[in-house]
C-alpha cells in the first residue's frame, strides 16, 4: 500500500539516503533495521513528512504522497513514533495525545476535554499503562511513561499505516510484551507497520519482513522467516561476526575500590550497598523505574543521596555534585547521550577534553591545546571513533560513534571507578561489540566498572556479577553465567 | 558507516566563517563609499582620517557588544539588557570618585569598573543561582540600575573640573603612516579585545564558558561548576560595561546619569553587533573576531552614511541600515546552516 | 545618496577671501517643530545674506548620536559649526577638536558654557524665561493656588535651570502659591498627560500646571482638556504656537511662553556669519527687521535675542511652525 | 508529583490579585485621592494601551517569541493615522480600520521572517525596531503632526471616551483579552500556540501548523499595537517623532510579571492583564505618593523581580524549571 522508490537525501554533505526502495502492505509488521546512521531514522521521517526527500517518490495506495508536510502525512493515514518523544511538558498527557488532532465539541469549536480524556484512559488502559496519568503533566512523568504516552499518540490516529522509530529503546521487557500485543492486534486489523529496531532477537517475534539498510542504501530485504539474528546482523556490518568469547568470572580479593554502604535516596532507592573491587565490572540490571540508574547517578553526585556512605580506596567521600565525585576518581557516561553527554555543535577534541581541563592545561588556566589534539588523535584511533579528526563536529557522526566519543572521554584520565548508565542504547550491534571490549579493557587496567542497563543480554555478557533491583531495592545477586530467564524473573518480581 | 564529506569550496569558507563574511562586507562598505567619493556624491571626503575619527564611537559600543558575547555565549537565552543602565551607574561610580571626591584616575577607574563587576555579579546571581531568565532579570536591573543613577546625583550630570581634564584620555594619536587614531583604542579596547580573546579561545575558562552555553546539562555532567561559569559572565559583562562607563566619561567629559540608557540606549546596539558578529541566541556560538569586525562594519557604515547627505537624512538611513544588515546577517545563517549544518 | 553633492557648488573649505561660508547646525534632535523653525530662520538669512546654511540633527536626542553628526561636519570642513547641545559639557571635547581643524564654534538655544565656543546665541535668559511663566501662570491662576512642573528630561540643564528661577519667583513674588511637585515625562507626550492627571488626583485642589518643554506644554493642556478642567486648571508652558493653538483656543492653555524661533536661526546664521568674517560685534545690532536690537554681551560672549514672546490665541497663528 | 495540570485560575493570576489588592488597600488607606473615579479611570486609561498590545504579546510570548518592535510599530500607526485625520479629514471607522491595517501588516513583517525566514524573534524585531522607526521618520518628514482633531476621541482619555466613566480604550482590552483568554484556552489553534512554545519541532511533527500559528501571533500582536495607537491618538493633539519609544519593554514587563513564561509554553492573557495593572498602579503611586518619578522604573524593576522570583519558587518546589 506504501511505497517508496528512489529516495534520496543529503544532509549538507552527509549522503543518508542513496536511492532506497520500500514498501509496506497492510497487514505486515516491516522491520528496518541497520547500523547507526545507516539512514533509518531519515526514512521513516520523509515517510512522515518531517523530512523533505531530495529525490524519489513516495506513493501510498498508487496515488503519489505529494507535499512533504507532518499534518499532510497525518491526514493520509501515516502515523509515526519517533525515536526521541516528542511532547510537551507544560501540556496534560490526554492534550498530548490529541495535540494537533483535537476532538472538538462542534466543528469549528472548542475542544472536547472529556471526550479526549475518555479516549485517552482507554488507549493508556489497552497499552498497560496507570490510565491516572491521563490529567498530569507530561513533564511530570518519567522517560519510560513519556514514550508510552508517545505511543498512545500513534494509536489514538487510528492509522493505516503505523510507524515505530525504537520504540523499545528504553521499554523494559515487560513493556515491550505488551506493545507487542498492540502491535498484533493493529496487524490483524489490516494496518501496515514499519518497525525499527536494534533488538535483533525481538524481529523474530514481531515483524514479518525484513530491510536491512546499510549506508543509505537497501543490502537486503526478505521474509523474517528466512533470516536468523546472526545473518541480520552481518548484513548490517558488512561482515562476519566473531562470537564475542565467553570469559571465566575473576576472582577478587583485597580492599574493593569502591564501597558503598546504606546509600539512601527518599522515593528512588532504598538502603544500597555494594563492594566492587580492581577490574571488576557489577552491573545494576532493573527495569525502567527500577531506580538503578538513581543509584548510578547518586554515586555520581547527580542526584546526591540522602543517607549512607561511599568510600573509594578506603578514603570516605562527600558526594553533592560531579565534581566531588571526579575528584575521587569516579566518571560517569550518561544515558542520555544528547541531553546529558555530548556538546553536539563541537568538535571531538572540545568534547574529549572539557571534563579535564585542569588535567589538559601546562600553565594552571591555559589550555595546552597541542596536547588536547594529541589526545584527542590517540582515543579516535584506539575506540576507532569514525571521523575525520580531532575538529570533526560531534553533530556529525552517527549515535554509536557519539557514543564512543562519550566513552572515549573517561579514557583521557583512566577513572578509578567508571559508571555507565545504557552504555549501547540505541547503538548498532557493531558499535555495541567495540564498546563492550573498551569496558572489559579498561576492568583489565584495573578500574571499577558499575553499569546500570535494562538490556539483558549485555548485563550478562559484560558482569562479573549482576544485581537486580526493583523498586529501589536490590532484589538478586547472580555470578556469572547466570541464566536469561533466573534474572529476568527476579527483576519482573515473579521470583524471590 | 560513511564519512560526512566536506566540499571545501570558497562560498562554502566564506558563508560558514562569519569574520570572512564580515570583512567581505566591510569591504564593500568602504569601496562602495570610495566609489560614491569619486562621483562627487559624498558631502566630504570618505578618509582614512575620518573612519580613524569614527573609532571614537566604536568602542563602548564594540566594548558593550563583547559584554553581550560573553553572556549570549552562556546560553540558556544569555543576554544583557542591563548594560546602557550599567554604564550609566558605573559612570556616576567614576564621575563621584573623579569629580567629586577627588580620587586620583587610577583607583578610581579600577573602582568604575569594579562596580560595573559588581552589578553584572548581581545579574548573574539572578541568572545563574535563582535561575532566573535573563531576560527578565535584566530587563529589572536595567530599570533598577537606571533609576539609581538618576537618582544618585539627583539627576544632575557630574562635569566638574577634574572630570572634564578626563577627555584628554581620549585624544588622538598619531602614528606614523596612521591618521590620529582615539587613545582609548589603544588604552581600552585593544586590551579589552586582547584579553576576552584570550580567554576565549586560550584559556580553560573560555572552554568552559562555550561548554555550559552549548549544552549545560552536559556540562554539568563533565563535572563543570555551571552556575559559577554562568555567573562569571555576567560579572565579565559588569566589568566590560564599566570599561565603557569609564571611557563614555572620558570622551564626553561629563559623567551622566542617563549616559547609557539615553534614546534607544546602548544596550540594543550592542546587542544588534553582536548578533551581526554571528553571536547565536541560543549559546554556546561566537567570537571575538566576528564582534569587532561587525562593530567596525557598523561604525563606519554609519560614519559614511552621514557624509551621503547633507541634512538629517543620514541618521535616519542608519537606523534602515542596521535593520537591513541585521535581517540579511541573519537570512543568510539560515540558508548557511541549512545548506552545511554548521557556522562559526 | 544618489544626488551629487559637491559637483555643483563651490569646494567648501577655508573661509578666505569671499567664498561662500558655510554655517551648519547641530540641533539636538531633528524634526521636532522647534528645530524645523530655526532651519526656516537660518534658510532665510542663508538667502538673504548669501551664506549657506546646513542643518543636521539625530534622530534621538543624546550627545553621543550629535557626537557622530559634529564629526561629520568637521570632515566637511564648514566654516561656522553651531551646536545645540543635548549636554552641555558632552560637547565639550568634540567642539575643541572643531576649533583645532580650525572651525569656528558657536553655541545657539543651548549654551556649552565650559567649551570653546566663541559665541552664544541665547534666546531669552533663563531669568526672562523663568519669569515671564511664572507671571503669566500667576495671572492665570489669580496669583493663588497650587501648581505643579511636568519638565522633561531629567537631566536637561536649561529646563532645570529655568525650573529654578520659577521656583525663586514663586517664593519671593507669589506667596499664596504654592508648588507641590515637579515631575520629569522624558520628551514623552501620553507620559506627560498621564502624570498631568496622576498630578490631578493627588492634589484634587491643584489648579495650575507649568509645561516645561514643547512636548509636555500640550501633554498638561490635553490633561486638563481631558479631565474637564477647563477653566478650573491653568497650564502655561512653553509650546510651539502650532502645538498649542488648540489649546489655548479652547482655554486649556492660557499662555505659551516661547521666544520667536525663525529668528532665533536667523539670529544664529547671522552671527555665524559675522564670526568667520572676523567682524566684531557691536553692543547692539540692528539684524534685520523683525530683530531690531540683538544685545552682545562681550563678557559672556553672549548674543541675546531678546525678551520672551507670550502666545496667545489670538497671535498663535502668526507663527506657522 | 502526580497532580492535575489544568486549572482555571494559575498561581501566579492568584499571586497578583493578592498583590495588587494589598497594593490598592494600602494606597486606599494611605492617600484620599487613590479611590476616585479620576484616579481609577486614570490608571485604567493609562495601562491600556500597554494591555492591549501585552494581549498579542503573551500570544507571541507564549510561543517562544519576543516583539521587541511594538514601540516604532506604534510610532509608524500612529503619524499614518494622525495624518490622515489631520489632513484628510477620514472618519473614525476608516481611521480605525487603517491602524489595524498597518499594525497588521508591519506585524506580518515580523511574523513572516520568524516563521518562514526562520530567523530568531529577538533578532528580527531588533532589526524591524530599527527599520519601523526610519519608516516612520520618512513619513514625518520632519515635521512631528500637530493639531490633529479628536475624531479618534471614543478611544482617547477624554469624556467622549467614558463608558460610566470606564474608559472605553481599557473595555476594549478587558472584552479582546476575555476572547483571546478564552480562545488560547480552549480552541485547538489556541492550544497549539502553547505547544509550538514548549517545543516547535515536536508540535510541527503532530500536525500543528507551527508556522501559520505563529504569523497569526506576530499579526494580531501588529493589529492590536494598531488599536493602542489609536488610543495614544485619542483626542488628538500632537504626535512626535519618538512616539512609542521604550513602549516594549513596558509591555514585556507587564507580560512577565503576569506570569508568562519568556521561554514560552506557559502564560495567559489574564495574567498580563493583571500584570498591566500592577505596572500602572505603581506607576500613578509613585506620583500619588509625591515620591520622585524617577523611583518609578526602580520599583517596576523591583516587581519584576518579585514576581518572577515568586513563579520561580513555585516551580521550584513542584520540581520543574
Ligand atoms: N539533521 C541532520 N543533519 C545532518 N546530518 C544528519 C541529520 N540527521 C541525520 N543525519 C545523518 O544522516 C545519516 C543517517 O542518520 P539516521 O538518523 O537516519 O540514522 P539511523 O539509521 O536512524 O541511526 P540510529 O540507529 O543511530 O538512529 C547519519 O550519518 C546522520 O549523522
Ligand atoms: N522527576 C521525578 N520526580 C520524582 N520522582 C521521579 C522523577 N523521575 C523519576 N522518579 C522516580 O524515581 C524512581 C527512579 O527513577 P529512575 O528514572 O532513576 O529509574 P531507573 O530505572 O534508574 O531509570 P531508567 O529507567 O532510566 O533506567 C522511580 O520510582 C521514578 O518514578
Ligand atoms: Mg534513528
Ligand atoms: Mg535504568
Amino acid at each position: 500500500m506504501l511505497e517508496l522508490r528512489g529516495i534520496v537525501k543529503r544532509y549538507g554533505g552527509v549522503h543518508a539516503l542513496r536511492g532506497v526502495d520500500f514498501d509496506v502492505q497492510p497487514g505486515e509488521v516491516h522491520a528496518l533495521v541497520g547500523e547507526n546512521g545507516a539512514g533509518k531514522s531519515t526514512l521513516i521521517k520523509i515517510v512522515s513528512g518531517a523530512e523533505r526527500a531530495d529525490a524519489g517518490t513516495i506513493t501510498l495506495d498508487g496515488d503519489p504522497l505529494a507535499s512533504a508536510s507532518t499534518a499532510a502525512a497525518i491526514d493520509a493515514g501515516i502515523a509515526t513514533v519517533y525515536q526521541e518523544p516528542h511532547l510537551f511538558g507544560e501540556l496534560t498527557v490526554a492534550e498530548n495525545v490529541f495535540l494537533g488532532r483535537e476532538l472538538r465539541r462542534r466543528k469549528g469549536g472548542p475542544v472536547d476535554w472529556r471526550a479526549q480524556r475518555k479516549r485517552v484512559v482507554e488507549l493508556l488502559d489497552r497499552l498497560g499503562v496507570d490510565s491516572g496519568i491521563a490529567d498530569v503533566r507530561v513533564a511530570d512523568l518519567p522517560v519510560a511513561e513519556q514514550q508510552l504516552v508517545s505511543i498512545s499518540k500513534a494509536f489514538a490516529q487510528d492509522a493505516r499505516i503505523l510507524i515505530l522509530d525504537e520504540p523499545s529503546a528504553i521499554l523494559t521487557d515487560r513493556e515491550i510484551e505488551v506493545l507487542f500485543g498492540v502491535v498484533r492486534n493493529l496487524r490483524a486489523g489490516g494496518v501496515g507497520i514499519i518497525y525499527i529496531s536494534h533488538r535483533l532477537d525481538e524481529l523474530a517475534q514481531i515483524s514479518d519482513r525484513v530491510t536491512v539498510l546499510r549506508d543509505g542504501q537497501v543490502v537486503a530485504a526478505k521474509p523474517t522467516s528466512e533470516l536468523t539474528v546472526r545473518a541480520v546482523a552481518e548484513l548490517m556490518v558488512g561482515h562476519e561476526l566473531a562470537l564475542a568469547p565467553d570469559r571465566p568470572a575473576r576472582q577478587f580479593a583485597g580492599t574493593p575500590v569502591l564501597q558503598v554502604s546504606g546509600l539512601t535516596r527518599v522515593d528512588e532507592f532504598e538502603p544500597f550497598d555494594l563492594s566492587v573491587g580492581e577490574g571488576e565490572v557489577v552491573a545494576l540490571y532493573g527495569l525502567i523505574g527500577s531506580g538503578a540508574s538513581a543509584i548510578a547517578r547518586a554515586l555520581y553526585g547527580v542526584d546526591p543521596a540522602d543517607r549512607g556512605a561511599v568510600h573509594v580506596d578506603g578514603q570516605p567521600l562527600r558526594l553533592r555534585t560531579p565534581r566531588d565525585a571526579s575528584a575521587a576518581g569516579i566518571a560517569m557516561v550518561p544515558g542520555n547521550r544528547a541531553v546529558q553527554g555530548v556538546f553536539a555543535p563541537k568538535s571531538i577534541a572540545f568534547n574529549l577534553s572539557t571534563a579535564h581541563l585542569g588535567f589538559l592545561s601546562k600553565v594552571p588556566g591555559w589550555l595546552d591545546r597541542a596536547r588536547e589534539r594529541m589526545v584527542a588523535r590517540d582515543l579516535i584511533d584506539r575506540l576507532s571513533i569514525r571521523a575525520k579528526g580531532p575538529q570533526t563536529r560531534v553533530a556529525a557522526l552517527s549515535g554509536g560513534n557519539q557514543q564512543k566519543t562519550l566513552i572515549a572521554r573517561q579514557l583521557v584520565k583512566r577513572p578509578r571507578v567508571l559508571l555507565l548508565e545504557e552504555p549501547t542504547q540505541g547503538v548498532d550491534v557493531g558499535a555495541k561489540d567495540e564498546i563492550h571490549r573498551i569496558v572489559s579493557e579498561l576492568a583489565e587496567n584495573g578500574s571499577a566498572i558499575v553499569v546500570a542497563s535494562s538490556d539483558l543480554p549485555e548485563v550478562l555478557g559484560l558482569a562479573d556479577r549482576v544485581l537486580v533491583v526493583r523498586r529501589g531495592k536490590v532484589v538478586a545477586a547472580f555470578g556469572r553465567g547466570a541464566r536469561q530467564a533466573d534474572v529476568l524473573a527476579a527483576a519482573a518480581g515473579e521470583a524471590a | 558507516m560513511k564519512l560526512p564529506k566536506r566540499d571545501t569550496g570558497a562560498l562554502e569558507y566564506v558563508l560558514t566563517e562569519r569574520v570572512v563574511l564580515l570583512v567581505a562586507l566591510l569591504a564593500v562598505v568602504l569601496v562602495w563609499f570610495k566609489v560614491l567619493e569619486g562621483g562627487q556624491y559624498l558631502v566630504a571626503p570618505f578618509d582614512a582620517g575620518y573612519l580613524a575619527s569614527a573609532l571614537e564611537s566604536m568602542v563602548p559600543l564594540c566594548l558593550l557588544a563583547l559584554a553581550e558575547l560573553l553572556v549570549i555565549v552562556s546560553g540558556r537565552g544569555g543576554i544583557d539588557l542591563s548594560v546602557g543602565s550599567v554604564v550609566s551607574l558605573a559612570g556616576m561610580a567614576f564621575g563621584f570618585m573623579v569629580g567629586l571626591w577627588g580620587w586620583p584616575l587610577l583607583p578610581a577607574a579600577v573602582g568604575a569598573v569594579l562596580v560595573g563587576g559588581v552589578l553584572g555579579a548581581v545579574n548573574g546571581f539572578l541568572t545563574a543561582y535563582l535561575r532566573f531568565p535573563p531576560l527578565i532579570a535584566t530587563l529589572a536591573t536595567y530599570y533598577a540600575y537606571s533609576s539609581i543613577a538618576m537618582v544618585s546625583n539627583d539627576k544632575a550630570p557630574i562635569s566638574t573640573k577634574p572630570v572634564q581634564d578626563l577627555s584628554a584620555l581620549t585624544d588622538g594619536v598619531k602614528l606614523p603612516l596612521l591618521p590620529a587614531i582615539p587613545l582609548q583604542v589603544f588604552t581600552f579596547l585593544m586590551p579589552c579585545l586582547v584579553i576576552v580573546w584570550l580567554v576565549l579561545t586560550r584559556s580553560t575558562y573560555g572552554r568552559k564558558l562555550y561548554a555550559v552555553g552549548t549544552n549545560d546539562v552536559a556540562a554539568t555532567f563533565a563535572t563543570l561548576s555551571v552556575p559559577r561559569v554562568r555567573l562569571s559572565a555576567y560579572v565579565g559583562s559588569g566589568l566590560l560595561a564599566g570599561v565603557a562607563a569609564v571611557v563614555t566619561v572620558a570622551q564626553f567629559a561629563s559623567a551622566r546619569p542617563d549616559a547609557g540608557t539615553v534614546g534607544n540606549g546602548m544596550a540594543l546596539p550592542a546587542i544588534t553587533i553582536a548578533v551581526l558578529g554571528g553571536v547565536a541566541i541560543q549559546g554556546g556560538i561566537g567570537t571575538v573576531g566576528g564582534v569587532f569586525v561587525a562593530a567596525l562594519l557598523v561604525t563606519w557604515l554609519n560614519a559614511g552614511l552621514l557624509l551621503a547627505f547633507e541634512d538629517s537624512k543620514g541618521s535616519q538611513y542608519q537606523l534602515l541600515a542596521l535593520g537591513v544588515v541585521l535581517i540579511l546577517s541573519a537570512l543568510l545563517n539560515t540558508l548557511t546552516l541549512r545548506r552545511y549544518g554548521r557556522i562559526t | 545618496g544618489c544626488t551629487k553633492k559637491t559637483s555643483d557648488q563651490t569646494p567648501t573649505g577655508g573661509a578666505s577671501g569671499d567664498e561662500q561660508i558655510t554655517v551648519a547646525f547641530v540641533p539636538k534632535l531633528e524634526g521636532v517643530p522647534y528645530f524645523q523653525a530655526m532651519n526656516t530662520g537660518g534658510q532665510k538669512a542663508a538667502k538673504e545674506l548669501g551664506l549657506k546654511w546646513i542643518q543636521k540633527g539625530g534622530t534621538t536626542a543624546d550627545p553621543g548620536a550629535q557626537t557622530e553628526i559634529v564629526k561629520s561636519l568637521i570632515q566637511q570642513q564648514v566654516d561656522v559649526l553651531v551646536v545645540a547641545p543635548n549636554d552641555p559639557d558632552s560637547m565639550a571635547p568634540v567642539l575643541q577638536e572643531a576649533k583645532d581643524k580650525g572651525i569656528h564654534v558657536m553655541t545657539s538655544d543651548t549654551d556649552a558654557p565650559n567649551s570653546v565656543r566663541e559665541v552664544f546665541v541665547n534666546q531669552a535668559t533663563a531669568d526672562g524665561i523663568g519669569t515671564t511663566i511664572m507671571d503669566s501662570l500667576a495671572t492665570a491662576m489669580g496669583e493663588k493656588g497650587k501648581f505643579a512642573i511636568v519638565s522633561c528630561g531629567q537631566t536637561a540643564a536649561n529646563l532645570n535651570s529655568w525650573i529654578e528661577v520659577e521656583k525663586k519667583v514663586a517664593a519671593e513674588k507669589y506667596k499664596n502659591m504654592q508648588l507641590v511637585d515637579t515631575v520629569y515625562a522624558g520628551e514623552d507626550e501620553p507620559k506627560a498627560v498621564s502624570m498631568a492627571k496622576d498630578l490631578m488626583n493627588a492634589h484634587p485642589d491643584l489648579t495650575g500646571f507649568i509645561g516645561q518643554c514643547t512636548t509636555s506644554a500640550p501633554g498638561v493642556a490635553k490633561a486638563v482638556r481631558e479631565a474637564g478642567k477647563i477653566g478650573t486648571v491653568f497650564t502655561v508652558g512653553l509650546g510651539t504656537p502650532q502645538g498649542m493653538k488648540g489649546y489655548l483656543e479652547d482655554g486649556s492653555s492660557s499662555t505659551s511662553v516661547l521666544w520667536d524661533v525663525e529668528n532665533l536661526g536667523y539670529l544664529t546664521a547671522w552671527a555665524a556669519q559675522k564670526l568667520a568674517k572676523g567682524e566684531q560685534l557691536d553692543e547692539s545690532n540692528k539684524v534685520s527687521d523683525g530683530i531690531p536690537d540683538a544685545k552682545w554681551f562681550a563678557d559672556q560672549k553672549m548674543l541675546l535675542l531678546g525678551d520672551p514672546l507670550q502666545i496667545t490665541k489670538d497671535n498663535a497663528d502668526k507663527f506657522n511652525y | 508529583m502526580r497532580r492535575p495540570a489544568a486549572r482555571a485560575i494559575e498561581g501566579q493570576e492568584l499571586a497578583l490579585v493578592g498583590v495588587l489588592a494589598v497594593l490598592w488597600l494600602v494606597l486606599g488607606l494611605t492617600t484620599d485621592t487613590f479611590f476616585t473615579a479620576g484616579n481609577l479611570g486614570a490608571i485604567l486609561f493609562n495601562v491600556a494601551p500597554i494591555a492591549l498590545i501585552g494581549i498579542g504579546m503573551t500570544a507571541v510570548i507564549v510561543t517562544a517569541g519576543i516583539d521587541v518592535s511594538v514601540g516604532s510599530a506604534v510610532a509608524v500607526v500612529m503619524v499614518i493615522v494622525a495624518k490622515l485625520i489631520h489632513d484628510g479629514g477620514t472618519p473614525m471607522p476608516v481611521a480605525v480600520l487603517v491602524a489595524l491595517g498597518v499594525g497588521a501588516l508591519l506585524g506580518l513583517v515580523n511574523g513572516g521572517l520568524v516563521a518562514y525566514g526562520r530567523i530568531h524573534p529577538i533578532i528580527v524585531t531588533f532589526a524591524t525596531l530599527n527599520i519601523f522607526r526610519f519608516v516612520a521618520l520618512q513619513i514625518f518628514d520632519g515635521r512631528q503632526v500637530t493639531g490633529i482633531p479628536d475624531t479618534l476621541g471614543f478611544f482617547g482619555g477624554g469624556g467622549e471616551g467614558r463608558l460610566l466613566g470606564v474608559p472605553n480604550a481599557w473595555l476594549l482590552a478587558v472584552v479582546l483579552a476575555a476572547i483571546m483568554w478564552f480562545y488560547m484556552r480552549a480552541w485547538p489553534t489556541g492550544r497549539h500556540l502553547y505547544a509550538i512554545g514548549g517545543d516547535a519541532q515536536a508540535a510541527r511533527l503532530a500536525g500543528v501548523r507551527v508556522r501559520r500559528r505563529q504569523l497569526f501571533a506576530y499579526v494580531l500582536t501588529g493589529a492590536l499595537v494598531g488599536l493602542a495607537g489609536c488610543v495614544f491618538i485619542g483626542t488628538g493633539g500632537l504626535v512626535i517623532q519618538n512616539a512609542g519609544e521604550g513602549l516594549e519593554l513596558q509591555v514585556i514587563a507587564a507580560v512577565v510579571i503576569g506570569g508568562t513564561s519568556i521561554v514560552g509554553g506557559r502564560g495567559t492573557v489574564l495574567g498580563t492583564m493583571l500584570g498591566a495593572l500592577l505596572v500602572g498602579t505603581v506607576t500613578s503611586a509613585v506620583t500619588l505618593l509625591g515620591w520622585p518619578s524617577e523611583l518609578t522604573t526602580l520599583f517596576v524593576g523591583v516587581f519584576i523581580l518579585v514576581a518572577v522570583g515568586v513563579d520561580l519558587l513555585r516551580a521550584r518546589r513542584r520540581g520543574t524549571l
